[in-house]
């Protein structure tokens, strides 16, 4: 039977793709069974050919597995998706890979989705009546499936200490203690609406944390940068005027041919950082910082994560996790991602919810109205503390 | 063992177990090599474009694993960026792999002040909400902004993303340039909805444009209400656009990035609301994010990201300069009225 | 009769307040017959003893005369305030003063609020049934009361080039052509609530325009500041280098040993202009902006005024702000000041009304969620005008 | 003629119409004491201290006439900050009207890096809505801040302004420094209610608190809802704050300025949300503020405002240097972006 005009058109269109320099994703799909006449017939149409199947459970995963249903049956099958855990810090072993293309090529259409923008590996087009095996099959291999549903999602870290000086602590270390001590939330579908906890190992948040996690933890530290003496004495004058003129607070300066940097003023930024070849380093009183709220879409468009609270050790993290996430389970509407509910509430409520105390690094600027409230007790102890502070009588 | 293979270790080579926080430097020797030094190590690692979505046949994967087999003992790794890295341990195996990758068509590129990559989302090749097609506009922006992945120097690192809607799952608002598909109608109620989940329906509406019909079994859309966000036609398979192919478009939105250097972190801003979606290259929206890419670096200094420099700028210079004009959709009303609706005490 | 108690001690107080270098209220309060005593009393009770009588209507004065009324008849009597206009500029004569000083005698408690914040005179005391007397010797005398009442309240201006070479156009005369051309707008109380015009002759806003103005006019330019050829020659060169680091779009460098500035980065702000000693003046191709919506209290607390629209001459403010009145009489709520109408309607509504399109400098920032409407015929026109710019086909 | 007398001209000296628009260049000889240059002429202008809330006995103002008389033919002005301001020929008549005037308890002083000026209210000394005593409070600030009006150097101008209650009449939000009271209690309704217009007070109330009961012909203030913004008892005698002498208090504001000098017009922010109400001396007041001027003092680089500072190194920062306690109530709950875009809007 000759294929429709659609997909007739739609297959001129995508040819001009296989064209340039940049690695052609249409290239790499000749080479699979996904059935790309629904895809360019799609592109011809200008409209999504696909349609939502929801995720459905399987046995032995509650949060489900993504369905995905064609509407054009006649040009293209329906499919299912599943997602693979990777190892922190998506190291993967050639054996790994191969057994990986080994169940594509079995179960699905010999593609890899390798890797999401949740650092899973995806193998789309399994048919549904195939899932079950699957799974079992797969799990038997020394691999697990997950990353649905209202639970935590895949939990994202930067590589990290494994390749990186400048991480603060093991980020993806604690990614696998996260699993061990959170999985039942990851695995069972609790929430209000999924949840993600994304960790960066210094404040350049290469997991991109502070943009997408409704939980982010980013390694820190407090004071003034490292530095590294032998490396910062063959440092030209002029790099270092230019290093110093860099700092958004000021508080580099040179004195004697020396950096000299304030650890009172220094915010952590690392621009002097990343200019110094490596003469100077993240400091060494390390912080870990804990945000929540930040996601891309929920009820009100997008969210930056907001900053709730400094710890000296990223482990002491996880019992805040799991004060927020009941506070979340029981003051989320359905459907609203944490950063939704804090917007709602409020970031005082919140804090005042996960038994928390505002604090000025809970703040990006102060308020400019004056309709304040303030009980006797409130006064009371703003007096006392004010008085401490200041010398009063 | 539930959840991810761990401990992660135990599928990264010995070298880096060895130096698991004792890396003292890195070095970008070109585009897409970095060169990392412990006190006595050294190891380099080479980055190489991926497809858009990050899409592979089983044939790619296979030979990502020979390579991983041939050069490092079977170890590699996949960048929090879509971008397959590989061990070397030598310069000169750094620069063989990176030939062998650019043969099978993946060039290496990205690090310091260059494009270190372009993620998209599933778009109409994977997804059923997509409103615009993220991988075939990532190819075309891949295609036309190439030389600043592994040649021509930038002022800063730049990233860019498609999305295929407002999900952002291929992380639209976070880029320093991203792409977002978005519908611009009011969705119809059509039979199927008696199937959906009429109440959790209307729940999810975030402007309570969905009104429930409890006796006839069905809802109402307020149109003057709906802002067309797409939310229950992801939620309820009775609920769809009618006219996707007239109305769906993208948007371009620039400033996004994750990092604490100044001014931190940021989400993208609208520029342009509105572009139609015109496969396969998209001329116009590829035409003006080059415009951008290549007024901003005339006009940048050096190690300034794309919104920093907007900021020391403004807005309104960012427009005079880019040539680009202003559309009074950039313009937020929509934050006001959420925030009047908080501040008057508005609830869920 | 003794004092009562709170008197005594009240007096105790004020008394303390008689010290110090800076001036004082209380000394210059006891050269006159206001009632000195109620006041004392109500810091030692810390509690106000006014109660507000509002403003009362006389005739010739439709927006009203603002009313005191004690709560304590007995230690001070209730008394009413007439509030003065000044010439623009607040030039006054030693006759004027002198006028002015005689009807405090005659009709007040031989007081003087010589100058209120929005730079009117009062005299503060006079008897209610003797206003009516005071209005008309008063006008008789060549002076006018005002600024009460749902109108234009006064309107202010900085002292422009009457004595300061920033300015970039005359303020205060603007402000006498303001009333020639506005009276009945002050006169009659025509508005939801009050409203005020603030002018200043340049953006160092001298007359806090953009924190105060219902609506301001600010002096303005386009492109660079001026450059005062003989001036700038003399410059030592170290003072050179700290103004172009000072300029915060770095539209500063310095070429050949002088300053070279791109008008296309300058943003206006004077920094550099205040450094040079004279060197540096505000630009010549001159602009005159026209803000709305400041104001500090209202319903909803401060708000600073928004940038609207661009002049090339300051009249051409004069019939845009008669729109906006229109505009503000019609939409807003009883009491709500055009800033708190602007925050309920949002700015984009606001500008239509006015009969205005969004430009880029109506905004400090743009929107982050993509929850765009967009018609049919707007993207037709997006699409018209992008082409246009950046040349598609 | 209605309206201000007019035009403004005749009431000026003839060297200002002469030099109308043509003025070169401005010195701050001294505090206080400012050098006009014209091409051809010269001017110098000597500026006084006002009292707190600029009051003055006739005898005063008659004083001030006899100094224009001897010294400018009787001319003088009122700067819009309540300054009393002459005009001098010499440096040396400028000097001796300076002397006269620190006779008469005016000190000269302002421009510069200087503390320029304290507007305050009325606050108890004339208005009905006070929550704290305006002028009081400014005299005491004016003695202790003194030095910095006329003598030491700060880095930038300081301005200083203090209103009674959130009307903010004496520019409560827009000094470096504001004092603006605040009332702390939910008002009571009084049998007096009934003589007020009482839809009208109703739709005052900015939350929605004030219930209205036609039949009744009363209202009633929702305690929950209520803020104590004040409006009500400002709109309508029948409705009272009961124990103002126990919850009347005032906050202090940091960070307000107008001019275009970055970062631009700004309002101030609350960093001490409630001090009592404790004359003659308000001294925890006095010394909050005093140690807010000295830190800043210390720490800033010349030419930095007070918020341009403190927008350098960041709230946490100022609240440590400072060593102010951080209290909840400065924080907003709308602290969005949102609320930062209103707050901003378009403009300097
Ligand atoms: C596969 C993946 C994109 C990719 O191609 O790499 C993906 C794909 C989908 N996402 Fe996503 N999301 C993916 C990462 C993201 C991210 C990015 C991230 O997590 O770093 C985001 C934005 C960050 C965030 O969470 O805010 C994201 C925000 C969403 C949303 C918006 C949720 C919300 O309300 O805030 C939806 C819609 C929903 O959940 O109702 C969504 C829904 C979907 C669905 C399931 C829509 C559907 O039902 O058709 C997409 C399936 C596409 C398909 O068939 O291939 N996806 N999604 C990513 C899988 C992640 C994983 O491995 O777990
Ligand atoms: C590999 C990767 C993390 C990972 O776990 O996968 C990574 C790893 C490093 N990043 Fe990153 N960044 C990675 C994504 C990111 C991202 C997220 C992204 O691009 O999607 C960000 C945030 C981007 C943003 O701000 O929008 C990010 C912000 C940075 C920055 C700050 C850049 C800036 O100018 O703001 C640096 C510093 C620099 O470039 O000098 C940095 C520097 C580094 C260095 C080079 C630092 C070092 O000392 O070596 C790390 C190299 C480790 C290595 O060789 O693997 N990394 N880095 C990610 C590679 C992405 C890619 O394939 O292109
Ligand atoms: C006299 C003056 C203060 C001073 O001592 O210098 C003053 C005094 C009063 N103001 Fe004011 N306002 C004065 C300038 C201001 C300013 C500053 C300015 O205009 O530059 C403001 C803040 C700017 C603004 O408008 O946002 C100001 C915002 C208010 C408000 C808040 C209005 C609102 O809702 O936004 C009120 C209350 C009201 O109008 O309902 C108010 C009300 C009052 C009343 C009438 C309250 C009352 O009924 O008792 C005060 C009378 C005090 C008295 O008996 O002496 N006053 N008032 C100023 C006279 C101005 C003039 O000459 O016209
Ligand atoms: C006289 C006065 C205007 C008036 O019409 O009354 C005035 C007049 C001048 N101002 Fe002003 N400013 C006057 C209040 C203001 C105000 C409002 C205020 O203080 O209440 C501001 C905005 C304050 C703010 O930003 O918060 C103001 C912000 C400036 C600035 C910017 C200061 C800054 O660092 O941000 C300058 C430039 C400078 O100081 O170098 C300036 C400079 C000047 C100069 C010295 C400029 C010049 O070229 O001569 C003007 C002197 C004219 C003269 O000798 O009379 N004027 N100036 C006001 C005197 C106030 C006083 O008695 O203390
Ligand atoms: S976030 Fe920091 S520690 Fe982690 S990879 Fe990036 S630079 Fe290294
Ligand atoms: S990390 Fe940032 S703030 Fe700290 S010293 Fe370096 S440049 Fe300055
Ligand atoms: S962004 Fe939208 S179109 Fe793209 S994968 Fe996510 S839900 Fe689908
Ligand atoms: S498209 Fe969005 S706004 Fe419109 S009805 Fe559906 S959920 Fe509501
Ligand atoms: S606003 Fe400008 S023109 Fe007016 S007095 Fe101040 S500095 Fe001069
Ligand atoms: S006025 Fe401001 S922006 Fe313009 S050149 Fe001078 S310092 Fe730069
Ligand atoms: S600020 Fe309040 S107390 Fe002061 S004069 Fe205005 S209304 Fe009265
Ligand atoms: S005090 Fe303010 S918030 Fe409370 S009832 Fe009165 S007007 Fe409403």
């Amino acid at each position: 039977m000759a294929d429709p005009e659609e997909v007739v058109k739609g297959l001129e269109i995508i040819k001009e793709l296989k064209k340039g320099p940049w690695p052609s994703y249409i290239g790499e799909t000749e080479k699979t069974r996904y059935p790309l006449k629904l895809y360019a017939a799609s592109l011809y149409l200008k409209r999504d050919l696909w349609t939502t199947g929801g995720y459905v459970s399987v046995p032995g995963v509650p949060t489900g597995i993504l369905m995905r249903v064609t509407s054009r049956p006649d040009i293209g099958e329906s499919a299912n998706v599943v997602r693979i855990y990777l190892p922190s810090g998506n190291f993967v072993t050639s054996k790994m890979l191969r057994n990986i293309a080994d169940f594509a090529d079995k179960y699905g259409v010999s593609m890899v989705h390798a890797i999401t923008t949740s650092e899973d590996f995806e193998i789309p087009g399994i048919p549904k009546e195939r899932i079950r095996d699957f799974v079992s099959e797969f799990r038997a291999s020394g691999m697990e499936v997950g990353s649905t549903g209202d639970a935590f999602r895949n939990t994202t870290t930067c590589v990290g200490p494994a390749l990186c000086e400048y991480a603060l602590f093991n980020a993806p270390k604690l990614r696998d203690d996260f699993y061990d001590r959170f999985n039942d939330y990851a695995k069972y579908p609790t929430f209000p609406h999924k949840m993600k906890l994304k960790v960066s190992g210094c404040p350049l948040d290469c997991a991109r944390a502070t943009q997408k996690g409704d939980i982010a933890i980013v390694g820190s530290w407090e004071g003034a940068p490292r530095i590294v003496k032998e490396k910062i004495e063959n440092m030209p004058k002029e790099r270092k005027e230019e290093i110093a003129r860099s700092c958004p607070t000021g508080a580099i300066s040179i004195r004697k041919g020396q950096l000299d940097i304030d650890g009172g003023l220094c915010i952590q930024c690392m621009k002097c950082i990343v200019m110094s070849d490596g003469a100077l380093l993240p400091g060494e009183r390390k912080k870990y910082l804990l945000y929540v709220g930040g996601k891309l879409r929920g009820k009100k468009g997008p969210f930056t994560a907001k900053l709730v609270e400094k710890f000296d050790d990223p482990y002491q993290a996880f019992d805040l996790i799991d004060k927020i996430i009941e506070v979340y389970i029981e003051n989320a509407a359905r459907k609203e991602r944490l950063g939704d509910m804090l917007f709602r509430i409020g970031m005082k409520n919140f804090l005042h919810l996960i038994g928390k105390e505002e604090r000025a690094h809970n703040v990006k600027d102060l308020r400019t109205n004056i309709f304040i409230k303030v009980t006797d007790e409130e006064k009371e102890k703003m007096m006392k503390e004010l008085k401490k502070s200041i010398g009063g009588e | 063992m539930e959840g991810p293979p761990r401990p992660f270790t135990d599928y990264m080579p010995d070298i880096l177990k060895r130096n698991m926080g004792r890396w003292k430097g890195h070095r970008m020797v070109e585009p897409g090599i970095m060169e990392h030094l412990s006190d006595s190590e050294k190891i380099y690692t080479v980055r190489a474009a991926s497809t858009s979505n990050a899409r592979y046949s089983t044939e790619t994967i296979r030979k990502f694993a020979d390579l991983a087999d041939r050069y490092f003992g079977g170890y590699m790794r996949f960048t929090g960026a879509f971008n397959p890295e590989f061990f070397a341990r030598t310069l000169e195996d750094a620069r063989r792999l990176k030939k062998e990758l650019e043969e099978m068509g993946f060039p290496v590129g990205g690090w310091g002040n260059h494009l270190w990559n372009i993620t998209s989302c599933a778009g109409y090749f994977h997804c059923a909400l997509a409103a615009t097609d993220a991988p075939s506009i990532a190819k075309s922006l891949g295609d036309a902004a190439f030389k600043y992945f592994n040649q021509e120097e930038l002022p800063a690192k730049l990233t860019l993303a498609v999305s295929g809607c407002p999900s952002a799952c291929g992380g639209g608002f976070l880029a320093d340039i991203s792409i977002v598909g978005i519908h611009t109608e009011i969705p119809i109620v059509t039979e199927n909805v008696k199937s959906c989940d009429l109440m959790g329906t209307a729940m999810i509406c975030p402007v309570g444009a969905i009104q429930l019909k409890q006796a006839e079994k069905t809802i109402e859309i307020r149109e003057n209400l709906c802002i067309g966000c797409g939310l229950c036609v992801g939620a309820c398979s009775g609920i769809i656009f009618k006219t996707p192919e007239k109305t769906d478009g993208h948007a371009i939105l620039v400033g996004g990035k994750a990092s604490s250097i100044p001014p931190g972190t940021q989400l993208g801003r609208v520029v342009v609301p509105f572009l139609p979606n015109d496969p396969p290259r998209y001329e116009l929206t590829v035409k003006a994010v080059m415009r951008i890419i290549e007024t901003w670096k005339r006009e940048a200094r050096k190690g300034e990201r794309l919104i920093a420099w907007i900021e020391r700028i403004g807005w309104e210079r960012f427009f005079e300069k880019t040539g680009l004009p202003f559309y009074q959709q950039s313009m937020d009303d929509l934050d006001l009225r959420s925030l009047m609706l908080l501040r008057e005490g508005g609830g869920k």
